[in-house]
């Protein structure tokens, strides 16, 4: 038996395979395909302070080897969310991270207070870094100075594990990884959907109600890897990452640059047990490789010397 | 109950130069599907197209689950060309499906909207009055098979190339004494007008709706529709709606 | 009989479809598929002043719907360039864009000049913007200041059309497309390659030889959509669009959005012909819509109002 | 002279479990391709895989092009699935093919560089003292065939589930009286070893290299090596070197 425990944050997961908010509901839609128990952790849709209703349809459209989505960050708003979505996930033995969001810097610290009192929830995701509300408000996962305040404000006020999830719409993924960390980030993860558009050319319309939305899926994971292993280098603390991961070789990619855990996203539309496939395969790739624990796994990428000639 | 599963293709066939029907046996033991359910159907073997996409069911014979599907871009065009014997993965039978209709019944189809109008008449065979309508008559699919079917039916074309020319409207409001539940599906502009049709008439209407999905189990939050009671997802919630509960 | 001629910052092209740089070489190198006077551009391998000799192989690795390269601008340099490829493509009746770079401001300058006053090249096309070089040297292309000081230093010795070729991997494509207007560029194009990575699981290596490669094809087409529409609502001069393009389909949707040419890159790679399909089924797009003129295809888009609920 | 053409697959049948030869006719007015020279063939009928995949000519027999491939990733394995009768695009012949060999001739195989040599012996039959070597009898292919094709033979596997056991170093050392010039093809430690043996003894030596590629015309510059030259492209100035010529 290999081991597959890791530790993120002071927080123990069966394994290091957690689910991506937005992807996977409140855990409960998925509960008829997924031993929610076999997770290593739950993260649920994005939460803010009051309920919403999201952007109009259509707000996915299918791209080569990936999606764009604009759901808008629709949900049930964290007072329902803690009084009727909770409850199901408490009966789980599976930590709950919740993502959640504002469109201000006071709602978001209103939403991480409620959260942070709740019990059964093991961590928080703050998400800076959805492309899809109104101009401006993208500005907290890519203008250093915002997301730098929101953090120290949320921070603050939240006692369990903080987990920034980050923007890969940036220049400098690594300035935002240390900028997290230095404002009290317990972890991040990485990376969030990238702002795309597709146009119906019979319509001289964008496909999506909302203009734009963001891209996820396979289309993006060498971005992904990428960024992952930037943001690894230059932090201390524990990096979770995703972006177009499909399988249990995908997710090895990420472990080999350094994150501690990943996350499944667009995965799960398409295989609704795509989490636990990606478990099993990573217990019979550590076999097959004579690896007895993941966590030797984590960080050994051995770069190429660089022998450019001029 | 186990909706994830794969299943080999057993027939892939047009039925004319842009629709095909295909078909699998449903898993043992698995929850057989009811008429306005659908499923997500794998169609390709890689990763792009990457989603799985919904397909009503068309008809239950034969101990098969037959699926028909225009060909209108790029996945459904993968799909028409997946061979026998092929396995693929499906998701289903998803959503809720038609209420059992107590007694007669209009059923009314726009173009593929005919594929889940026609597992409802298949089941309540003998009890629908159909009303089908297309572009023209290149679109109507098996209208002698779909004839027998129901009790009576109703044709209209836009062009008058088959049946009545016209609407599904115009060939409803040539026949009387219509004052049965209504059941339709089909384009967005045609189900605003059945809906108000019925709702001049004081007739219940259930209507079967789509949009974009990714997820087809109420995960994504793709596929919403507004309601009285708030957002609801096609999938999870639907695609069958009263036409009273929807906010257009 | 439709128009495809367009004009860009003074030069006529007979229609809007360029060759990417570095996907057609020299252009001799397609010769033999593609008669080069059909073509609305040739845009030749990025030039530097010395010969380059780039980076060790493995250069490229496909990914999904894409592929990563890390050529390492390899060239021949510009005195070779001029006296031995430029003879070549005088023949035709063809603009030649020469895409240009250099590791210091002062190579980025001697060899424009150089270019500038050679015989047969229409435009210069100022490349800072690829991801494959050392560490700091890829600053040209998303640090602004950097970027400024180059382009105003070429501009000062290009009297030819200057294009500025513009990077994705930065957080806001508007200010630097805006940038490279307001320093002199006539023209700006857009994307190149995304940053990327992947890796080699068994061997826990990335996969190419420097590591990081740039990732261009289909995969990427969303993103450099969206770019290139933001960069067109914020500049007068003319956008070139690129990124992913198969298809006439894939191009019509940049002009939509404001392209005034397009560029067809790795799909050379996979159709040797792809540029000459994609001019062919522009025209048959333009009779089938009933449009005359390409010019008036151009930034057509319509905008779905938002019409989110809170 | 049309080096990008569509072709149907005539054959695409596996000749062990991880091995398939594909067939197609050249198009007519078209260069026929000489051994070393390549294919850049198509892989699958949608955008991934996107890159066209390099192939040797295997063999030109019965009015066709046949390609040996091994199935080693997502490319090869799509390959393995396309059905005859398909169209799949193709450029080439590509590349620099072997010099004709002056009389008889030492021909060095390993693992699937035994694609490019079997083209060569098989033009050259009867001249050619073939050294095949494999990992195991499992990876060697058709060995019955390729020992009618050549004056004489040699097979070596690592494990000696066939032939000597060693490499094909050890099986060029065990006969005497090798003064003839040397081709060779396989993977780069093999060809080290031969480039030195010969080197040692001599003898003229020409090797097919490979480099990941993705337009196979010289114009991406993605499969370069060294040579006393300066860079060349693997796919234009090559395959096939002079193996003095390389700085490896
Ligand atoms: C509940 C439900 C049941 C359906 N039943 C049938 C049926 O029985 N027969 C049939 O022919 N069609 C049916 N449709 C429509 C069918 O799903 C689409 O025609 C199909 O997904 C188009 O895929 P494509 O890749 O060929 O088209 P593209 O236009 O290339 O698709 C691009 C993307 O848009 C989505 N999309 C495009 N059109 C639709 C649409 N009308 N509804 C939902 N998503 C769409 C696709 O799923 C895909 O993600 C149904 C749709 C829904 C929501
Ligand atoms: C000139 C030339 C001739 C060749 N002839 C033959 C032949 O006759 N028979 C045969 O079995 N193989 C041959 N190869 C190797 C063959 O091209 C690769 O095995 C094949 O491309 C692997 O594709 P894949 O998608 O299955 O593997 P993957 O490893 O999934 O491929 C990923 C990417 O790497 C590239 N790649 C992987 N391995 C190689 C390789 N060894 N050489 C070049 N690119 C590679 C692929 O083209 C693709 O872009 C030849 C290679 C070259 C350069
Ligand atoms: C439909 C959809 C909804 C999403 N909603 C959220 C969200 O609410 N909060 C968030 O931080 N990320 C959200 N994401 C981003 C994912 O969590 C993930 O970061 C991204 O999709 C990349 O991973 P993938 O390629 O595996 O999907 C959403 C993604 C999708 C596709
Ligand atoms: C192999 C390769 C080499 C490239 N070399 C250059 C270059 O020398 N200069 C440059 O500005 N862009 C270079 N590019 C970027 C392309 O010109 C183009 O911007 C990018 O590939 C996106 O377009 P595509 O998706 O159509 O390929 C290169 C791209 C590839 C794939
Ligand atoms: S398709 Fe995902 S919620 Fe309906
Ligand atoms: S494959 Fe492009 S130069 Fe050789």
């Amino acid at each position: 038996m290999v081991n597959l425990s890791v530790n993120i944050c002071g927080i123990t997961l069966k394994n290091p395979v957690m689910t991506a908010s937005g992807t996977f509901g409140y855990g409960e839609e998925y509960s008829e395909f997924v031993d929610l128990n076999k997770l290593g952790a739950i993260v649920v849709k994005g939460i803010s302070l009051k309920p919403k209703e999201g952007n109009p349809t259509p707000r996915i459209y299918e791209t080569p080897c990936g999606m764009l989505n604009a759901i808008g960050l629709q949900n049930v708003g964290v007072e329902e969310f803690i009084s009727k979505k909770l409850p199901f996930l408490r009966q789980y033995d599976t930590p709950v991270i919740v993502n959640f969001f504002g469109d201000s810097i006071e709602e978001f610290v209103e939403t991480a207070n409620a959260l942070n009192n709740a019990d059964g929830v093991s961590a928080l995701e703050l998400n800076v870094s959805c492309p899809n509300k109104a101009a401006g408000w993208s500005n907290f996962g890519t203008d250093e100075v915002l997301m730098s305040k929101v953090i120290i404000a949320v921070r603050r006020v939240v006692t369990k594990p903080l987990i920034v999830k980050l923007s890969p719409n940036v220049s400098d993924i690594k300035r935002m990884s240390v900028i997290s960390q230095e404002c009290g980030a317990d972890a991040i993860s990485l990376i969030n959907t990238i702002t795309g558009m597709s146009i119906d050319i019979k319509k001289r319309r964008p496909v999506l109600a909302n203009n734009t939305g963001g891209l996820s899926g396979p289309a993006i994971k060498p971005i992904a890897v990428r960024m992952v292993w930037e943001a690894c280098q230059v932090v201390r603390i524990p990096v979770i990452g995703m972006g177009g991961i499909m399988t249990a070789q995908d997710a090895i990619e990420f472990f080999i640059v350094g994150a501690r855990a990943v996350a499944i996203g667009t995965a799960n539309f398409v295989n609704p047990r795509a989490t636990l496939d990606v478990i099993s395969g990573l217990e019979s790739f550590l076999i097959n490789e004579g690896i007895q624990d993941i966590n030797s796994l984590i960080g050994t990428l051995k770069l190429h010397e660089r022998t450019t000639c001029n | 109950m186990d909706r994830y599963f794969k299943a080999e293709i057993k027939g892939n066939y047009k039925v004319n130069p842009t629709t095909a029907v295909i078909s699998f046996s449903p898993k043992e033991g698995v929850q057989l599907p009811q008429p306005g359910q659908f499923y997500m159907i794998q169609v390709s073997k890689g990763i792009d197209p990457l989603l799985k996409r919904p397909l009503s069911i068309f008809s239950i014979k034969d101990q098969c689950i037959h699926l028909l599907y225009k060909i209108v871009g790029r996945g459904t065009e993968c799909l028409s060309k997946l061979p026998l014997g092929e396995t693929i993965e499906l998701i289903g039978p998803l959503g809720i499906p038609y209420p059992t209709p107590n007694g007669e019944f209009i059923a009314i189809a726009g173009g593929t909207g005919v594929a889940s109008i026609h597992g409802l008449i298949e089941r309540f065979s003998q009890k629908a009055y159909l009303f089908y309508g297309a572009r023209s008559v290149e679109e109507l699919i098996m209208t002698d098979s779909i004839k027998n079917l129901s009790y009576q039916s109703f044709f209209s074309t836009d062009d008058g190339s088959y049946g009545i020319k016209g609407t599904v409207i115009d060939a409803l409001d040539r026949v009387d004494n219509l004052t049965m539940d209504v059941y339709a599906c089909g384009p967005h502009l045609m189900l605003s007008a059945v809906i108000n049709w019925a709702r001049q008439r004081g007739l219940r209407c259930y209507v079967s709706l789509e949009e974009y999905m990714a997820c087809g189990v109420g995960a994504c939050l793709s596929c919403v529709v507004r309601t009285n009671d708030g957002l609801k997802s096609v999938c999870k919630d639907g695609p069958v709606f009263n036409s009273e509960d929807i906010v257009w």
